[in-house]
């Protein structure tokens, strides 16, 4: 038999003003089961809860109803009220008597009587209410950062500063990611790899982090605080005990014509080959693509020239499973290829370039030697244009939007080359600057300013070669729309920043959501910047949005607290309303009939398989169970639920039905 | 969608349909550019391709309706569609790349917005339920032609031609999703199956000055001029086009281009459907090849 | 009409917790008065309203129902107003099939910061269903079933 | 004997325990159990077979342990695909066989082949589905209140449309809860209706349109009508053709961010 307790707060004069509040406790002393029913002042001060506490105690209360302000504003406080009394705190409800009651209408008797209402529909929900305790996750303090770029390189280190256990794994053979082969930063103009290669030395060294190269991941599952990733270390080929990186294979390598990634394909690598002499790991892996022992079954040079016999020819890929209480997706970008600007004539003619490959010429380490030259015939360009927005910001290119960074490399490319080609021209067709950010503006007005690059408000509409010039056409939209035609001896596209290859896999095996374009989605574009949909997985970096270094080094120290903050406790804590599937004895188990269609509608992944097995191991049964790490509360799954076997705590069917049909039946 | 992939699809199409071929010629194919309108019918006759011409047809009200006003450039195409329907034809073909883009705008106006359907219905006192394809002319030869005009070739074209899609054929992209908005490719590969080498030349899809051909000469020397002198350049012996403007301004407007080049440039302008007329044995009178002002001698 | 000009009609409102029940606080909070005669119910979602509970409403003796929650995209569990609006267009179609007055159903999304649209949203719906008089062909054919219901 | 007969004595002789096919009734074939090679003769199988034998597909107590193997007709079909889709049969453990148009009789090894041999075979209502639903479109929202009142108030709430109908297989029906009891369980129009609505509603995107329902009804109340019209009037909408069940999920359980929302203020 309920033992309800009603208490109706007259807020100040908030709710007394228009509600007659004595009315309504008597009213609903009156409502069956109420054994308790007063009025006061102020209910949320500490006398007005005492009121309650006492009550709970001296009338023995199974519920509470509070009538009071909006339950955002103080549910949590008389609930908490009602637990210290000794009553479960899923016990308490609260009815809105003030936002919606008594500020919206005139004072009356329809107003007192809504309230009335108002507070019997959840009396009659209490009545139906169950008394719940929180959901306890145990939490495996351990985290996974994926991808070894800046981003996850920072992630891991704060992680792994904080004292915890940290996996970070790199598709690649070394860490570093895009930075690595950038050639100075904006807006310091510091060396990219002067500031990143400690970095990745910490990496390595750190004792709390385990580095896996040329891995990626292959599955996972579990939910937050407890997941089981499958990791495939692919075969390098190269025991990296015995290699001691003399580098004597990748001399011998026959194979030297292969267009090496780091260098944007502006250079050459062998098969067995270390990406770039500061990678980390220092120990070349085989390219099993191009290498002629895998391609055509004999070669094996460098195994013949390794003096410590490190060379291991068909070793499978290993797969190891870890288990990890957290995830920093940190994945990263990529450039648009160059089918995507015919009227650019990006891939016919050599010297238009990327802005990545630009990166690469600039750069001491580069092709070049940091030296400005064309790749067709290695001259110094005398005149050279940048496009910025090449497929940014132009839905005819699915690109509609705005890749963030452009507009700061393109300016420091310009500086870059002023800086080395003292004699040379350079023009930037932009549509807009976009410089925000500290000491950005300044940056680009010194590359006008102080460096004399030509900036051309305008679009290019076409290059194409003449003469052995490219001709640049294009527009001044601020002379009149006037028609430009510049004969360039090179073209850099800004090319438009795009998610990386394999992104949507990556996110359909780790059940997070991507948006159209294959950039990761977060939980709130504003208040939830690092966190997924799915819970204890998090984003960092270019692989949410094309994002630069500061950014991308703040989302990861972001992220990095939020697996810190999870790992910070002991166990994971969760408020119990969540939807679980029924369960009776056999020979029924549930009148769950496992059609999983819940499993289809719900957008967290929460619905799992459970098979219901006999003594012997036979499946019974194959049922419907709710992963109650992953359950986030919605009720989707609920309403959908044809056999009504699965319910939602704090929301369920009989106390929503009791809650809407109080309203009919006097 | 990738080239290939679109061509496949073409392919599939094909099969489907063989039947009766709506046909809307267009005010410039019964006017300046009969030639066209010559060759598109031998190159059919040859081909097989049976067209039936829509009955009561009008002009579409390019290039000028669509900037006075809105109504008035929907309500023109609309009915030429809506007879297209009534008489129960499902594809049109419209060789006039101008009329293309007109109509296929009509057509991608009316599907977007109901309201404007309601209001163009009552003007022009006829309903159209957007059931009607419509094809330009490289449309047409794709599907009809692509598969057997390499066994049907009986005087390869051997030529070196710049092949030129000027604006209206595929922009905007949006409306008309027809090639590579920035480098088409249909023509090139049509012309090759006859024979010819395309050039790699960079003024594929420039404008030739358009509509400005009577007002505004000194617009089209320049803009035809400079196509056609950088097309000339890279040894192109024949420009391609499929756009009775385009082949107005590149052809008949020759004095003063080579004027406005101070040069003497001769090479011959012709339709896409002469070129392969020619490739499959016709005769230049059938394809009206004697009606051009710069004369073609490459025969 | 004019014999239902005095008539109050009883509506009750299903909202989702995160989008139109914030949105309702506003209105209070920006103190814009609106008729008393709706009575909110919370849900976490509009995915978790369930269709008999607009019947059972009706049955109760409801005049007008409101259905509201987070505007497409906006759901704070990322896609349950689409299930609830997929589940809205099979619904609204059946009550249409078998006679229902759907009129008196009023969906509608209403985010958080729609304060002013959730008082126009309560008021037109009122002065729509006070149009419409009380329900009371539906309300008739459910006392049957009470009438039936005493007699046992 | 016939080519059906024959048939099932050889897949009785393979180890199939049970075959479930037609046998001829008073007025029209009815279904039959044939557990034994001398009962093969009875088996029949023509246009007159009329009844969804999928319903029994997903009762354990009438199937038993053993191989199973069905004559199915086109409904069936449909019926068998979408409780595949639903994880409710194990194609592994049946033998399905239909009559072609052709008159031959026709194995399937995989759903893949069920749902290709479906979408040869147009599904449209018959034409007394159709002059009912002029019937009904003609009439005013308030005739069509009063017509299925009228239609409810007969019904003796038996259930026979829920025995009869392949896909409601839920072990416990909403009838059947009582906290909260959804559907009162009397015999009134009200109920009557709010229990049909339910039916309907839990079929959306997965009738498959057999009318097993509607011919159960021992009163003759239209009610296959209902989720027929449900199911023709939204499989654009949802994208469900009966027999092609979507492979996750159904139509409510699923969505189009872009569906329509044109009823929403």
């Amino acid at each position: 038999m309920s033992k309800i307790g009603v208490f109706i707060c007259h807020c100040g004069e908030n709710i007394s003003g228009t509600v007659d509040c004595e009315k309504v406790a008597t009213e609903l002393s009156k409502v069956e089961g109420v054994a308790y029913s007063t009025d006061y002042k102020y209910m949320c001060s500490d006398p007005g809860q005492t009121l309650i506490k006492e009550a709970i105690k001296t009338h023995h209360l199974t519920g509470v109803v509070v009538g009071s302000c909006s339950p955002r504003m103080h549910e949590v406080t008389f609930r908490k009220a009602c637990a210290e009394a000794g009553l479960n705190p899923y016990m308490c409800e609260i009815a809105n008597l003030r936002e919606h009651c008594s500020w919206v209408h005139e004072k009356g008797e329809a107003t007192t009587e809504k309230a009335i209402s108002l507070v019997t529909m959840l009396v009659e929900k209490v009545k139906k209410n169950k008394p719940l305790t929180s959901i306890q996750v145990p939490i495996t303090k351990k985290a996974l950062v994926i991808g070894g770029g800046i981003a996850g390189i920072q992630a891991s280190l704060d992680i792994a500063n904080c004292g915890h256990q940290v996996i970070l794994i790199e598709k690649d053979p070394s860490i570093g990611g895009h930075m690595s082969q950038l050639s100075e930063t904006f807006p310091t103009l510091d060396c990219s790899q002067c500031i990143l290669t400690p970095r990745m030395v910490e990496v390595a060294q750190h004792p709390n982090i385990t580095l896996y190269t040329y891995a990626e991941l292959e599955k996972v599952e579990g939910s937050i605080g407890n997941f089981q990733a499958t990791i495939r270390l692919k075969a390098k080929s190269v025991d990296p005990k015995l290699c001691t990186a003399c580098g004597l294979c990748s001399s011998k390598c026959p194979q030297k014509k292969i267009p090496s990634e780091f260098n944007a394909g502006l250079g050459t690598r062998t098969a067995i080959y270390v990406p770039f002499p500061q990678a980390v790991p220092n120990k070349p892996v085989i390219d099993k693509e191009h290498c002629n022992y895998y391609q055509k079954g004999k070669c094996q040079v460098c195994q013949k020239n390794c003096p410590t016999g490190a060379i291991e020819f068909d070793k499978p890929d290993e797969l190891i499973t870890e288990a990890v209480g957290a995830i920093v997706v940190t994945t990263g970008f990529n450039v648009l290829g160059t089918d995507f600007f015919p009227e650019y004539g990006y891939g016919k003619y050599k010297d238009v370039i990327t802005g990545l490959q630009f990166e690469r010429l600039a750069s001491a380490s580069g092709p070049t030697l940091g030296e400005i030259r064309r790749p067709s015939d290695g001259q110094i360009p005398k005149k050279i244009v940048f496009i910025a927005c090449a497929g940014s910001r132009d839905p005819a290119k699915g690109i509609p939007y705005c890749s963030k960074i452009c507009c700061m490399y393109t300016a420091k490319h310009a500086m870059l080359y002023q800086h080395k080609v003292h004699e040379g021209e350079s023009y930037v067709f932009y549509m807009d600057i976009r410089a925000g950010g500290k000491n950005y503006e300044e940056f680009v007005r010194r590359a006008i300013e102080e460096d004399g690059v030509n900036y051309v408000r305008g679009r290019v509409a076409r290059v194409y070669e003449k003469n052995g010039k490219l001709i640049v056409k294009g527009v001044d939209t601020l002379l009149a729309g006037a028609q430009v035609e510049i004969e360039a001896d090179m073209v850099v596209l800004a090319t438009a920043g795009v998610s990386n290859q394999g992104a949507e896999q990556l996110a359909q095996k780790m059940h997070i959501s991507y948006d159209p374009y294959k950039f990761f989605a977060e939980a709130h574009p504003k208040l939830k910047p690092v966190e997924t949909n799915t819970a204890g997985i998090f984003l960092a970096g270019a692989c949410q949005a094309p994002k630069d270094i500061p950014d991308t080094v703040g989302t990861a120290s972001g992220a990095a607290v939020k697996v810190a903050c999870l790992f910070s406790q002991a166990q994971l804590i969760r408020e119990p309303l969540i939807a679980v599937v029924n369960r009776s004895g056999p020979p029924s188990f549930s009148t769950c009939v496992g059609c999983f269609m819940c499993e289809t509608a719900c957008p967290y992944h929460a619905i799992e398989r459970e098979e219901i097995k006999n003594r012997n191991g036979e499946v019974l049964k194959v049922v419907a169970k709710v992963n109650p790490g992953l359950c986030q509360g919605c009720g989707t799954c609920v309403a959908f639920c044809r056999s009504k076997s699965i319910d939602i705590q704090g929301y369920s069917n009989e106390e929503m039905y009791a809650e809407v049909m109080s309203l009919f039946n006097n | 969608m990738p080239l290939r992939q679109y061509f496949l699809e073409l392919k599939i199409n094909e099969r489907i349909y063989k039947m009766n071929i709506g046909f809307y010629p267009g005010c410039s194919l019964k006017g300046s550019s009969k030639e066209y309108n010559e060759s598109v019918l031998a190159l059919g006759k040859a081909l097989d391709i049976e067209f039936e011409e829509i009955k009561d047809w009008n002009c579409c009200g390019a290039s000028s309706a669509h900037a006075l006003s809105k109504e008035l450039s929907l309500s023109l195409p609309a009915r030429v569609l809506a007879l297209a329907e009534q008489q129960g034809l499902k594809e049109i073909v419209v060789p006039c790349a101008a009329c293309y883009n007109r109509l296929s705008t009509t057509q991608y106006e009316l599907a977007q917005n109901e309201e404007l359907r309601e209001e163009i219905a009552k003007i022009i006192d006829m309903s159209y339920k957007g059931g009607v394809k419509i094809l330009n002319v490289l449309q047409l030869l794709q599907r009809f032609a692509s598969d057997v005009i390499e066994s049907k070739v009986v005087k390869p074209f051997s030529h070196q031609v710049a092949c030129y899609y000027g604006c209206l054929l595929v922009r905007p992209h949006k409306i008309l999703q027809f090639d590579q908005v920035e480098n088409p490719q249909i023509m090139d590969l049509l012309m090759s199956k006859i024979g010819a080498t395309p050039i790699d030349w960079a003024f594929k899809t420039e404008c030739c000055g358009g509509g400005f051909s009577v007002s505004r000469t000194d617009i089209v020397s320049k803009l035809s001029g400079n196509l056609l002198k950088d097309a000339v350049d890279r040894g192109a012996k024949a420009i391609i086009v499929a756009c009775p403007m385009c082949h107005s301004n590149l052809d008949m407007r020759r004095p003063e281009i080579n004027e406005y080049l101070n040069a003497n440039i001769e090479v011959p302008v012709l339709y896409i459907t002469q070129a392969i007329g020619l490739a499959l044995g016709l005769s230049p009178e059938a394809l009206g090849l004697e009606r051009h002002f710069v004369p073609v001698s490459l025969i | 009409m004019d014999e239902n000009s005095e008539f109050e009609p009883n509506i009750v409102a299903f909202v989702c917790n995160w989008c139109t029940y914030a949105g309702a606080d506003l209105t209070g909070t920006s103190r814009l008065k609106y008729a008393t005669n709706v009575k909110i119910v919370r849900f976490p979602c509009t995915g978790r309203i369930d269709f008999m509970l607009l019947l059972k409403a009706f049955a109760g003796g409801a005049d007008g129902i409101i259905v509201s929650g987070c505007h497409p995209n906006d759901c704070h569990y990322t896609s349950g107003n689409f299930h609830a609006r997929r589940r809205w267009m099979a619904l609204h179609n059946l009550l249409e099939l078998v006679g229902i007055d759907v009129r008196r159903v009023r969906y509608s999304w209403v985010s958080a910061a729609e304060g002013a649209k959730w008082a126009d949203l309560v008021n037109s719906t009122v002065a729509d269903i006070r149009r419409f008089g009380p329900y009371t062909e539906y309300q008739n054919v459910a006392k049957q079933l009470e009438m039936e219901d005493s007699h046992e | 004997m016939n080519k059906i007969a024959e048939k099932a004595v050889a897949l009785l002789q393979e180890g199939h325990t049970l075959v479930l096919g037609y046998e001829e009734g008073d007025r029209a074939p009815r279904p039959f159990f044939c557990r034994q090679a001398e009962e093969a003769q009875h088996l029949v199988l023509d246009e007159r077979c009329t009844a969804n034998l999928a319903v029994y597909l997903t009762k354990p107590e009438l199937m038993g342990k053993g191989r199973v193997a069905v004559f199915a007709i086109t409904s069936s079909l449909r019926a068998i695909a979408q409780l595949t889709a639903e994880n409710q049969l194990q194609l592994e453990n049946l033998t399905i066989l239909t009559l072609t148009a052709e008159q031959e009789i026709k194995t399937f090894a995989t759903l893949e082949e069920i749902r290709s041999y479906l979408s040869e075979v147009p599904y449209e209502l018959s034409d007394t589905e159709k002059a009912l639903d002029e019937k009904l479109s003609a009439m005013t929202r308030e005739e069509r209140w009063k017509y299925w009142i009228n239609e409810f108030s007969r019904c003796i709430k038996c259930y026979a449309c829920r025995a009869a109908c392949p896909m409601c297989y839920c072990t416990r029906c909403i009838t059947e809860v009582n906290r909260p009891q959804w559907i009162s369980p009397w015999p009134s129009p009200l109920p009557n209706m709010e229990w049909q609505i339910n039916r309907v509603m839990h079929l959306v995107g997965r009738c498959i349109g057999c009318g097993a329902c509607g011919r159960a009804c021992p009163v003759g109340i239209p009610v296959d009508y209902l989720s027929k019209k449900m199911l023709q009037d939204l499989s654009e909408e949802f994208g469900y053709v009966p027999g092609q069940a979507m492979q996750d999920g159904n139509a409510l359980s699923t969505f189009k961010p872009d569906d329509k929302e044109n009823f929403i203020h």
